[in-house]
């Protein structure tokens, strides 16, 4: 009995709820007419959109900035890259390098900018870094009607400038990851190449926590005082978490354009942080301690919430409530999170 | 001091439960239809239209209708005044007033102005009555927007 | 003569460097004013319209500030509320001021609950309480759809077919407030050289703002400013921090909430699923845009934040499009003025929190100065 | 003063202990109404403890109450809360400030008690909605000044006083209890050390004040630990140590301030001071020298330190709490803000950047174990590796000839020799930081320390809150790190035998100052008057 208290402790309610709900999800699919293998299989196309997103939040979680609402930011930068590699017109595989290479500059500068920002905030971290991405995207708004594109797929037709609200990637990068080594099972298909290239930075992500200059950016998030002692140049950290986490934010926004098929500009950013700070929460986070799996387990609950509510909802009770679901859900875990005595200390 | 305390909040709340009641009553919005047609009593009594008759509730526009016409008044309230004009088979012209109520919880009232002529002075129920609105059934879907808006052109 | 001009300059600067937000807003609108090529007249008209509708609405925040608890991005739970009453006289057919009093009475105990609740979990969240209302904003805004949305109508008796959706459950997207519909804006009305002054409205918010400035000197009002300086010095006097919090909150919920319907009888349409969540950032934005801070803000703060903030937002869009012949850049500018404002505010507010807490070393630094010469 | 018939306070045989650890060892004193009774101790002597008793603090209660008894008026007393002592008209003023920045002086003092007349909204909503009684406020507050006696404006915001002022408003505010409804007529005040923060000026001027309140008829009790003020303002001496009282005299010409300094350190008791050490300081060179140091550290605020220390020395660093002797170790490794010139091996080292200090080989074990010493959420491997790996590049791999990757198995290594070697009892080396004894996570610490190899190590109360037997292992490691590395070693404690026990010189900071520094082996009594700001000697051996 103790033991499953502890578990429960340990796990978070939270969690647990919304596993045990997944889970119940499932089960009643078949009954309802839902068929269990396209929803298998949208998660896990749906897992592999959004998890290089959720993995953006780790460093930031790391070096004790806090969840990442300015993610923003982040797919600021990959929609430049994206805009600018339609623009140079390079089609396939390349286009989707190329995206990312010319996102590259604009991460590391936003992010550097950002990151000082950030620093001289401590301690309010997640209010200013919501209202940053905020008002990064209004002004990337006015940014997009001024800025000289000239390829007429991404151009509005009628007035020859300022970009369209969505613009499509097919001819360019559309699925250049999904179809790579796809594997068919059935009627599940699954999207390796996408998978591969999240497992690559993902071990990359592992990998640079087991460096000397991760394990400081770890500390920096357990202890500032104690990394600052020991002689680590805090603010420098962090910057450097900013920095990563605005550079894979722009890489995860190209990631999920290649497979969803569209570049959302304008307002199309705004709300992205959410759905990303709750996934790694649901996945057993916490506002300053966060790992791979952690990334793994979130964004498969949370994009597993997402897929499966409609359909079961929908052929249940012949409602869409999963509007509802999604916003009680992700803000609850924030919420939880929030509210957690053990992590308001920081 | 804490009894006090607990009357003077008793008192408030009733009389903000009152307050809410009134409100509800001065506040109703009712349609009432004016109807010069010829109708037929449960008595079996038939009591021909007029053929032009003038009405008006409370201090609204006056309305001039003719038989089988029908027109409709919106007020606020439940206590309200019908004056009718009208003109007798002596071409005598008569006017008289009549106040009245409204059944609570009705949103649209018919009063049938050729009984309230004949009988001006029977009881309400006799020349008012509930209407109910024949219920159209046209299907079509709504979108529901309900997406966290950004305050994009909003008019605020 | 010099040392004059000097003092002078300083003065010049530092209430600049105190009051960047303002300045800069007013800057803004010197520059856009004349491009937009609107009329004065219209101007002010337009300006009173925005005070009448939106004051309630911004002096609902100031309690909580007061409080120390920053800005209350939970206000939209008021606004939910009222939104809830004014469904319900829509349903009844109630109309005129007596609507407007009724929805008030019900979003009363509806927003002293999500108050109360709301405040409750701010305390469970000391020191981060803008950003925790800020996602409880959210959080309720899913409940309030599960109610509206999908209750209404099928648990709840919604009897209109106006309000319902085709489907037989659920609001639809707007509800017609045309009962209530200006009700209180045009009970007295003045009309001055083409400009018509709601006195009514303007009555209820001068009353509110009495109300304000009455309570700051009631001893609820003195424990709040209290507790707002020093949670643990008001607690070691007695004061009960938590339970004053957690009222702080219910007061700035209920007056949210009237607010809202203040708003919405001069807008004339609810947009059901939308209007609470706009009002709560244009609330804060036009209070910061006033000058106020995270830690501090009065009424003036409100009333000069409404003129400056929707000035900048009535002539922007046309003044973006005489600039560059283009509506919409206008405004995009405006949206991002308005985050900007509330980011430049919150910005603001970290940086000097943490200059004070420097202060005590630059005046040690200063004494071994002297201590040298 | 005065003759009494029965005094105003008096404590019997009063006892205390914290679950074993006898604080308080049969205290037996009166005072009379209008006395002021002067009470001198060291840190941890257990005047604060027998002030809680005597205020009747839920702190005692919840830790098994006291033995003895507490008269008032003659009559024996049971507070079952402070409250009870606030109505027999006792009043406490503490050490720390517990003001409000932006109310004025007649808010503070009336914080929470202010005067209220009922409006038209108090019977709906309760006593909350009664509207503060401005005109009465001031009135009461302004009696309750005029009462001590002081220049102090009611209507000035405390962030705008001057520190005295604040001081004056704290007491002002026990003053004026009497005139609510809750308390009684103030008869006692116990003072905590007012004067630490006020200039002398301001001393003087509260000192009037107190004698005003005595003549008035208000005892007080009168906690110092500036020697020459308790001579100049009361009645009664008692001088506390290790929770007895060792003196309690009348104050008259034959009390001076030596003799009371001798009592409060006490007599020559040991003779282990020095243990042995011998340190030749004729062929010393210099280690480190800090000129002009200032520090902005909370509650210990270092304001102009110069202090030479000497190679393979273990100097100690004393004096009473709050007087600054931690803020030099935190202001030299740059965890406070500070300035001056730190020179170490005749390099002059960059203040307020900890980097630039662990890379020339310093390193510090911070009094604040759980804030600054220990990373709580991670393992012990973590913490004993971590600063070693970032600042000395230890315990890596090279991946790709360029990546510094780190080396589990060798933190695994250096983890196990330190837990073995000065005994941390964990269940493996993966166990994390919170989970361990105060005494063990002091170990980790040192370990922490003594893995980067410093030449210069700053140990700042490594026996605070950790129990006897670990106390001595803590010493032991110390003393043989310095022995056998030939570490440079200043350690800074409030607990004098703890010093003496080790080092060879102890340097005694008081008001932000080395006041003085004085071989270890020097008697007792010196280092007390050194404490107590009087007496100066600098003995660089």
């Amino acid at each position: 009995m103790r033991k499953i208290k502890e578990f429960i402790n340990n796990f978070g309610l939270p969690r647990i709820i919304i596993g045990l709900f997944l889970l119940l999800l499932f089960v009643v699919a078949p009954f309802v007419g839902v068929k269990v293998s396209t929803s298998i299989n949208d998660t896990i196309v749906r897992f592999g959109m959004n998890s290089v997103m959720v993995l953006a939040m780790v460093p930031m979680i790391h070096s004790g900035c806090g969840l990442n609402f300015g993610l923003p930011l982040g797919i600021i930068a990959g929609l430049l890259g994206a805009t600018m590699s339609l623009e140079a017109e390079v089609h396939g595989f390349a286009g989707f390098m190329m995206a990312i290479v010319f996102a590259t500059p604009f991460a590391l500068i936003l992010g550097w900018g950002y990151g000082r920002l950030l620093n001289k905030v401590k301690g309010g971290e997640m209010m200013i870094a919501t209202y940053v991405g905020f008002s990064s995207v209004a002004f990337m708004c006015m940014m997009w009607l001024l800025l000289p594109f000239k390829n007429p797929t991404m151009v509005w037709g009628y007035s020859g400038r300022g970009l369209r609200t969505t613009i499509s990637t097919e001819g360019y990068y559309l699925h250049v990851l999904d179809s790579f080594l796809e594997i068919k099972l059935g009627p599940i298909v699954i999207p390796t190449g996408m998978l591969l290239f999240f497992a690559v930075l993902a071990f990359g992500m592992w990998a640079f926590l087991h460096t000397k200059t991760g394990t400081a950016m770890t500390a920096v998030g357990s202890n500032p005082v104690f990394a600052r002692a020991s002689g680590i140049n805090i603010d420098n950290i962090r910057t450097l978490s900013v920095i990563m986490s605005t550079w894979l934010g722009a890489v995860g926004i190209l990631v999920y354009q290649q497979s969803f098929g569209f570049i959302q500009l304008y307002m199309g950013p705004f709300y992205m942080a959410l759905p990303a700070v709750s996934a790694i929460l649901i996945g057993g986070a916490s506002v300053n301690k966060a790992t791979i799996p952690n990334v793994i387990i979130g964004t498969l609950l949370f994009q597993g919430i997402l897929t499966m509510t409609p359909s079961v909802m929908n052929s249940a009770v012949h409602t869409d409530m999963s509007e509802v679901v999604r916003i009680v859900v992700s803000n609850g875990m924030i919420l939880y999170a929030l509210t957690r005595k053990t992590e308001a200390t920081r | 001091m804490k009894r006090k305390c607990l009357v003077v909040r008793l008192i408030a709340i009733v009389l903000v439960i009152a307050l809410a009641v009134l409100m509800f009553l001065i506040g109703r919005q009712h349609t009432i239809l004016v109807d010069d047609k010829t109708i037929m009593l449960a008595d079996g009594t038939e009591i021909k239209a007029l053929s032009t008759v003038e009405v008006r509730i409370d201090k609204q526009e006056q309305m001039e209708l003719a038989a089988r016409d029908r027109d409709q008044y919106v007020v606020t309230g439940q206590r309200h005044t019908i004056t009718v004009a009208y003109t007798d088979s002596q071409w005598d012209e008569h006017t008289f007033s009549r106040e009245f109520e409204v059944p609570i919880g009705l949103d649209m009232v018919i009063i049938s102005i050729p009984t309230l002529v004949a009988r001006q002075d029977a009881p309400v129920g006799e020349w008012l009555s509930e209407y109910e609105t024949p219920k159209v059934v046209v299907k079509q879907e709504e979108e529901v927007v309900t997406s966290e808006d950004t305050g994009l052109g909003s008019s605020f | 003569m010099k040392a004059v001009r000097q003092t002078f300059w300083k003065k010049i600067g530092d209430f600049v460097s105190n009051n960047m937000v303002p300045v800069l807003f007013v800057v803004i609108c010197a520059f856009s004013i004349p491009l937009s090529g609107y009329s004065a007249n219209y101007l002010l008209s337009e300006i009173i319209v925005r005070i009448s509708r939106d004051s309630f609405l911004i002096v609902s925040l100031l309690i909580p500030i007061m409080a120390g608890m920053g800005l209350n991005f939970g206000m939209t739970l008021g606004a939910m509320a009222a939104e809830i009453g004014l469904i319900c006289i829509s349903d009844w057919g109630i109309v005129g001021i007596p609507g407007m009093v009724l929805a008030a009475i019900i979003s009363t105990p509806i927003s002293v609950l999500l108050g109360w609740w709301c405040g409750k979990i701010l305390n469970m969240a000391k020191g981060r309480e803008m950003v925790t209302s800020y996602i409880i904003g959210f959080f309720m805004n899913g409940i309030y759809q599960l109610v509206v949305l999908y209750c209404m109508g099928a648990i709840i008796p919604v009897r209109s077919a106006k309000l319902v959706l085709p489907r037989g459950y659920g609001i639809r997207n707007t509800v017609n407030l045309s009962g209530i519909r200006k009700s209180l804006d045009n009970l007295v009305s003045l009309k001055i050289a083409g400009i018509s002054i709601p006195i009514a409205t303007f009555a209820v918010i001068v009353v509110l703002c009495l109300f304000v400035v009455w309570f700051r000197k009631t001893k609820l009002g003195q424990d709040m400013r209290a507790v707002g300086q020093d949670m643990e010095v008001a607690r070691a006097a007695g004061i009960k921090v938590e339970e004053t919090r957690i009222i702080s909150i219910i007061i700035s919920t209920v007056l949210a909430g009237y607010g809202m319907i203040i708003y919405l009888q001069n807008m004339g349409t609810l947009n059901t699923y939308n209007s609470h969540t706009q009002v709560g950032m244009f609330s804060i934005a036009a209070l910061l845009v006033g000058g106020a801070s995270v830690a501090k803000a009065n009424i003036r703060n409100v009333f000069l934040g409404v003129i400056l903030f929707h000035l900048m937002f009535i002539v922007s869009p046309m003044a973006g499009k005489n600039l560059i012949g283009e509506a919409q850049l206008g405004e995009y500018f405006r949206v991002f003025v308005s985050y900007g404002v509330i980011t430049l505010s919150l910005v603001l507010y970290e940086v000097r929190k943490k200059r004070e807490a420097n202060r005590e070393g630059q005046e040690l630094a200063a004494d071994q100065k002297e201590d040298a010469r | 003063m005065n003759e009494q018939q029965t005094p105003l306070l008096e404590m019997r045989n009063i006892s205390k202990d914290f679950f074993g650890n006898q604080v308080l060892h049969d205290i037996s004193f009166t005072l009379g109404k209008g006395e002021i009774l002067g009470l001198v101790g060291e840190n941890g002597a257990g005047k604060s403890t027998l002030m809680k008793i005597l205020f009747g603090m839920d702190e005692i209660r919840e830790t098994g109450g006291y033995g003895g008894e507490v008269l008032i008026d003659g009559d024996v007393v049971h507070f079952s809360s402070s409250l009870d002592a606030l109505n027999l008209g006792i009043g406490m003023v503490h050490q720390e400030f517990s003001l409000l920045p932006d109310f004025t002086a007649a808010e503070n003092i009336l914080l929470n008690r202010e005067p209220v007349k009922s409006s038209f909204l108090t019977n709906l909503f309760g006593d909350r909605l009664d509207t503060i009684d401005r005109p009465k406020l001031e009135e009461i507050s302004e009696k309750a000044i005029k009462r001590l006696g002081v220049p102090l404006d009611e209507n000035m915001l405390v962030s705008q006083m001057p520190v005295g002022h604040k001081q004056f408003t704290e007491i002002a505010r026990e003053l004026s209890k009497e005139d609510s409804e809750s308390a009684g007529q103030i008869r006692l005040l116990v003072l905590d050390e007012p004067t630490a923060v006020l200039s002398e000026k301001e001393a003087d001027t509260l000192l009037v004040a107190m004698k005003k309140l005595a003549k008035e008829g208000i005892s007080i009790i009168f906690i110092s630990h500036r020697l020459q003020e308790i001579i100049d303002v009361c009645d009664q001496i008692m001088v506390m140590r290790d929770g007895r009282i060792i003196k309690q005299v009348p104050n008259d010409e034959s009390v001076n301030i030596s003799e009371i300094a001798q009592w409060m350190v006490g007599r020559e008791v040991s003779i282990d001071s020095g243990s042995g050490r011998t340190y030749d300081y004729s062929n010393a060179r210099i280690s480190l020298s800090i000129r002009n140091l200032w520090v902005d550290m909370p509650g210990e605020i270092v304001r102009d330190v110069n202090l030479d220390v000497y190679r393979g020395e273990i100097l100690g660093i004393g004096g009473l709490a709050g007087q600054g002797k931690l803020g030099i170790p935190n202001g030299v490794m740059g965890l406070y803000n500070g300035g001056g010139t730190v020179e170490f091996e005749g390099k002059r080292l960059p203040l307020n950047n900890p980097r630039k200090l662990l890379d020339a080989g310093l390193a510090f074990v911070s009094e604040d174990r759980r804030g600054v010493g220990l990373l709580l959420d991670e393992s012990l491997e973590w913490n004993i590796s971590f600063t070693a790996m970032q600042v000395e590049d230890k315990y890596l791999t090279r991946k790709l000839g360029f990546i510094k990757w780190r080396d589990e198995g060798a933190i695994k290594a250096e983890t196990k020799k330190y837990v073995d070697k000065l005994a941390i009892k964990c269940t493996s080396t993966k166990q994390k930081a919170k989970e361990l004894s105060g005494g063990n996570q002091q170990k980790v610490c040192l370990a922490k320390a003594f893995a980067v190899a410093p030449k210069l190590l700053f140990v700042a109360e490594p026996t605070r809150g950790i129990d006897i037997g670990a106390k001595a292992l803590v010493l032991q490691a110390l003393k043989e790190y310095n022995q056998q590395q030939g570490t440079t070693i200043v350690m800074i404690s409030s607990e004098l035998e703890e010093l003496r026990s080790i080092c060879d010189r102890i340097a005694i900071v008081t008001d932000g100052k080395v006041h003085g520094i004085l071989p270890a082996s020097s008697p007792r009594a010196d280092f007390g008057l050194l404490m107590v700001g009087q007496g100066k000697k600098v003995a660089n051996a």
